[in-house]
């Protein structure tokens, strides 16, 4: 038993963090996410040249990491700044071409990027059934249908698609430039897309799709895990020094025994979110994985609520602003729990095993 | 023991249901229910059709042209007009300045301003909270030095809700140094276009504009616009906050929205049911509508009391907690149930003409949310609400 | 509308807390609760005499009360004294016989004292259809089956049984003496019994008694939703009176931010418990009734879990003493929630109204 | 990064699992699964089978006895124990005394008491706190005066566990009034059948006696008896709160409760259908699992930290409140699924030999739910534990 991270992970979280801090500090983070494309290219370069992408697959894939430790050390490093880049489409486009079997070079070099189109419209968990039709014709494929919310999908250069055709769920891949894709940006940061399909051409990656999407989704899950440790462990330190600086009636708002206590309530869902994460990064790709990334997910977006609202609370008027980074922390807290299954859905998944008697 | 409302109480709810039947605009009305913000002339619009029923200033005496309603019938009122979405009455003129102006100014300052609050001819907003100085309201800093017949203020309020629209501040600055805190602040009002003033708009989390901040630099105010005696600034302070607290429970508004709640789950399905049928999120809704309903009974009794005693005491403080944290909820349940179609930011769609991926009428489900965190901040934080509580219940 | 008692309720309330005050206090209380017949039987009498079983029924039926907040003055005051008499058995006893159009002559005037005798063994919720059936022999009828947890069981004179028949569910009469009770004090003080029905004589109230029942247990609800009303109220009074006087750091409790905020919050509480009381009194015999019971029971027993912990957490160690009065009024509101239906169970039938779209 | 135990853990824990699954007696796990007490005979006896395998003192050196296992042993030790119910070791004299004595004993003091404990010679209990104290320790007034060879000791000691098996107390006394107040306070050892002594019970809420007040009216304790110097028992009374934290997070003791829970989930109906299909219920067991399995992991962590280390930190702290919480959740969702047969009281059924109405291995549900509320108040209540962590993070 060790909880210490590898050397190499620890290197490129470092180095991960070292770039953020220079090109995704908070001015810089603002004036990206918002506005169109939503990211930062030269960053999205700049993290792919540190070996971001490539370390989001196995060594037999051609990257060189793919662990779900691998996983949860970068995109926890990409929390802690709240960077908006989009990869979370590349970690899981990632997963279906190489499960499909497919060239994943250009992906894994950040040369190419993928975004997983999966939801659909009528404001259900994003992870229902596509409604979205696969044909044949001209001895290639065709897919009818809209995609929705789909993340990264303005700046993506290739949307993997779930789609019913006549014999299952399969998945495609589909150019950017093939579809209508309209971007916009999250109200937490960061761009999705609602992309049309109407007669657009496609190839198969994989016809009989549901393991590899659910491989796909559940590294996905964990990511966005890791990614709200990030965020909280960078609440933690704000929410301190605010704590420990601002004044009220005269004395430091640290010296008030109820926001001492809950201060330390939060640090406490810190520390077990920090570990369930852990557990679902070691579990991953066994067979409890997909349990153990729902018991993650579900302690992790109720931890993120939490975290959300009281560092607004203890920050009281200032953490309601644009202005103060603290705002845009809080958002993505709560929006991550929107993405991939939420607290609710993950804790039925974990509650079905009660049933076998 | 009785819950129901009297005869009286019925008719009068009766006619303001039919008059709301006929009056709202129904484009109003739609913007209200989808959550999206009114602008200046919508609200003036509001404000003049109310005026010319006589139901702006519902609280008013009617000597000074308000309704002269009870308690109980500003209830009323507050309940009916959510039921139907209609725009919320911009307090700070109504509510706010015109119940302090009748109990503390003088004839000519009543003769002047009263009627300009009813006929639209003055927007008033708010100079209390200065940065820096958070729930503690007595260390606000901003000096007004008597020079001749003038104050000269300088200094800076912060959390001035729709300052944008408005022509007039009233404002709490300090005018003496000396005793305690408390006893050296004056109520004043200045005219916005007054030289040395600038307001700057401070954007919200949720993108929106809805608060600024106002600098003053040697801003000359005439000595008559003082609101009561020199120094008695807190005094006033205080009764405008208990004003301010009038349906602070804000029941009204959380029935509006866990209406829009059960509908919008009816609505959505997860899993291939309607989400209304998913146990989890079912109960949640069953709990806040426990609470909620319990709410409309707390608020109600506590006005009541409050009506037969002529004094709330400390029920704003109860209310407040509760019902913030009930509209809270709600507001989370609804951007919830959207799933991963809470995200995209409200104006961008509607600027691009992107469908939305779901209900339209729900798209600011997040932006509502994460707006409504405000809720237990401004207007005294709700950790101030229990201090008060406490403080009143084992003492210091 | 009317927040104020009528002055017919205020008296009875005010006698029946004078009265137990005298006959129920605290010591007198613990030896009473614990012991055989786990109620004080002089006490019973002298609340019978005030007019407290009377006040359980309407004019109509040969009391002088009934309605919903006469039920909730009774048992209000009753729970400010955590009285251990057995009133809920006397209260859905007598709504039945009213229902069947019986004598009810001496339970009204409590010389005869009612049980209800409805769940049965395997831990469910106890408001499950009966397994114990009926049968008719010899021009009467026989019961067979077995009652569990029949609140006040032990001393009742009479059992009116819920047991399934032929051609549905019928309520039945029982003299104590003709089933074989085995009574027992409750962990919370005050008594049941198991009651083992072997070809057990009995009388046939109503032969299709659910309406019946489902009125009964509607009071019964109320009832007990009043009572953890009384409960906390006094409970409030002890909280408070605690920390103002115990020091601890050479300070009194009631300086301590947290400890005073935590209060507050159950002060919120009990007035929202207080309030939806009133409302399900208001509706219970209208319509909406059911529901407003529902509602008002979901609300109260998460209420009194809070305020049993909260209560037993801010008194310390004192707090888990046996000796301490406080202790046994937090074990009363959190047992409260095991009668008649759990916080979960109502808060599911508040929830079946969004169903219908 | 590696979750999984070493080769050599997973030995040792397949030892002990084989070890207890021969050597447990089956009477003993029925009584600790059920939840019953545990008489002073079981007790000692279940400590005598660990003192002849070499398991009883698992955190004390080789050298005085113990195992000398390393925390992640002990941990897995506690786990393996708890899976099959085997009973919780008697803690004061092996995980209070036991390491005192080891760091701050003479070496008659160690030669004469520690195989005392290991054989059950003595059974120790404590003598911390007193009435009017409750979290705040330094404030003990019970005083112990030199008098030639002895100390006499005047005072009260309470929630003395299991006192009523004892033979032997320590206690922390008075033997200063100077400086501050931990500065005159020390360690001393007290036989209980010294004249003066009167130990009373304390019943608690649930009925069961587990705790005792000890009165002390001149007792005569010869001087030797000492630990350590006078005036420095504050040093060695923060040394054994240490210890007493010893997998204070209580993880393996709410798998248990949990899995008991499961099981009673799946035994018992609601409304027709497995309880354990009740989704609302089922969520909240889901919940408490998740934080469960984290906590699990929190504790190792923490574990290996402090092991590297050599000090805990205020891990303990953190560990105790998310501990307690989850075991107190666990007992509250196991007497609600309990329904109306969680109320009667548990000694009373089995006295009148009365078939319990539901599971009867469940029937002190209620029972442990209220007994274990002491969780988060004794051994430095929860809110004290807050106050160490906010010290420690945000200073006094």
């Amino acid at each position: 038993m060790d909880f210490q991270p590898s050397e190499t992970r620890r290197m490129l979280a470092d180095s991960i963090t070292r770039t953020l801090a220079k090109q995704c500090d908070y001015e810089r983070r603002r004036a990206v996410a918002y506005e169109e494309p939503f990211h930062d290219p030269a960053l999205w370069d700049a993290l792919a040249e540190l070996g971001v992408t490539g370390a989001l697959l196995g060594e037999d894939k051609g990257g060189f990491g793919g662990e779900g430790f691998d996983i949860a050390t970068v995109f926890e490093a990409m929390g802690g700044a709240l960077c908006p880049e989009p990869m979370l489409g590349q970690l899981m486009g990632l997963s279906v071409l190489a499960d499909a079997g497919a060239d994943c070079e250009a992906a894994l070099a950040g040369e190419e990027r993928l975004a997983l189109a999966m939801g659909e419209p009528g404001g259900g968990s994003g992870l229902e059934p596509p409604e979205t039709r696969a044909r044949q014709a001209d001895g290639g494929w065709r897919l009818d249908g809209r995609k929705s919310v789909v993340w990264g999908g303005g700046s993506a250069h290739r949307l993997i698609v779930s789609a019913a055709h006549e014999s299952g769920m399969g998945l495609f891949s589909v150019r950017a430039e093939d579809a209508a894709v309209a971007p916009y940006a999250m109200i937490d940061g960061g761009g999705a897309a609602e992309v049309s399909l109407d007669d657009c051409p496609a190839e198969c990656l994989i016809a009989d799709g549901q393991a590899a999407l659910d491989r796909a989704v559940a590294r996905g899950q964990l990511a966005l895990c890791a990614e709200a440790v990030g965020v909280m462990d960078h609440v933690q330190g704000l929410l301190a020094e605010y704590l420990r600086t601002r004044k009220q009636f005269g004395v430091p708002l640290s010296k008030f025994q109820v926001l001492r206590h809950r201060l330390i309530d939060l640090c406490v869902e810190l520390e077990q979110a920090r570990s369930i994460t852990l557990k679902a990064a070691d579990a991953l790709d066994r067979a409890e994985g997909t349990r153990a990334v729902s018991m993650a997910k579900a302690l992790v977006g109720q931890a993120a609520r939490q975290w959300s609202e009281e560092a607004i609370q203890l920050h009281g008027g200032i953490g309601m602003t644009w202005e103060a980074p603290v705002s845009h922390y809080a958002k993505r807290l709560v929006m991550i729990d929107h993405q991939l299954g939420d607290s609710l859905w993950h804790l039925e998944r974990v509650a079905e095993a009660y049933k076998a008697a | 023991m009785d819950l129901s409302f009297s005869e009286a109480d019925q008719r009068f709810r009766d006619e303001i249901r039919t008059w709301l039947a006929e009056n709202l605009p129904a484009e109003m009305a739609k913007k209200v229910a989808a959550g999206d913000e009114l602008g200046k002339a919508d609200l003036e619009h509001w404000h003049a059709l109310l005026n010319e029923k006589g139901w702006l200033a519902g609280g008013w005496p009617t000597e000074f042209g308000g309704a002269g309603w009870n308690p109980v019938q500003r209830y009323i009122f507050e309940e009916e007009c959510c039921r139907v979405h209609a725009p919320r009455i911009v307090p700070f003129g109504i509510n706010m300045l015109g119940p302090v102006l009748i109990a503390f100014g003088n004839q000519q300052q009543k003769d002047y301003y009263l009627p300009r609050i009813l006929n639209g001819d003055d927007w008033w907003c708010q100079g209390y909270s200065e940065p820096g100085a958070g729930s503690d309201l007595a260390s606000l800093r901003t000096k007004a030095e008597r020079d001749g017949d003038h104050y000269v203020i300088n200094g800076q309020k912060t959390w001035t809700t729709l300052g944008q629209h408005a022509n007039r501040i009233f404002c709490l600055v300090r005018t003496s140094a000396e005793g305690k805190r408390q006893e050296g602040i004056s109520f004043i009002l200045v005219d916005l276009d007054t030289p040395g003033i600038e307001m700057r708009p401070i954007r919200l989390i949720e993108g929106g504009h809805e608060v600024n901040e106002v600098f003053f630099s040697d801003v000359r105010v005439p000595a008559e616009n003082l609101v009561g005696e020199e120094n008695q600034g807190w005094t006033i302070a205080k009764y405008l906050l208990e004003h301010e607290r009038t349906n602070i429970a804000g029941v009204g508004y959380s029935q509006e929205a866990f209406g829009k709640l059960r509908g919008l789950a009816q609505k959505l399905k997860r899993d291939g049911k309607p989400l209304a049928e998913n146990a989890m999120f079912a109960t949640r809704m069953a709990n806040v509508e426990c609470a909620l309903e319990a709410m409309r009974l707390t608020n109600l009794r506590m006005l009541m009391e409050a009506q037969a005693r002529g004094d709330a005491g400390s029920a704003p403080s109860m209310l407040k907690i509760k019902g913030t944290q009930i509209r809270q909820e709600i507001n989370d349940l609804a951007r919830r149930a959207m799933g991963p179609a809470a995200a995209p930011f409200p104006s961008e769609l509607v600027a691009a003409n992107i469908p939305h991926p779901a209900p339209a009428d729900h798209s600011r489900s997040a932006h509502s949310y994460f707006n409504n965190r405000k809720l237990s901040i401004f207007g005294g934080s709700n950790e101030i609400q229990r201090e008060i509580l406490a403080k009143q219940m084992l003492g210091g």
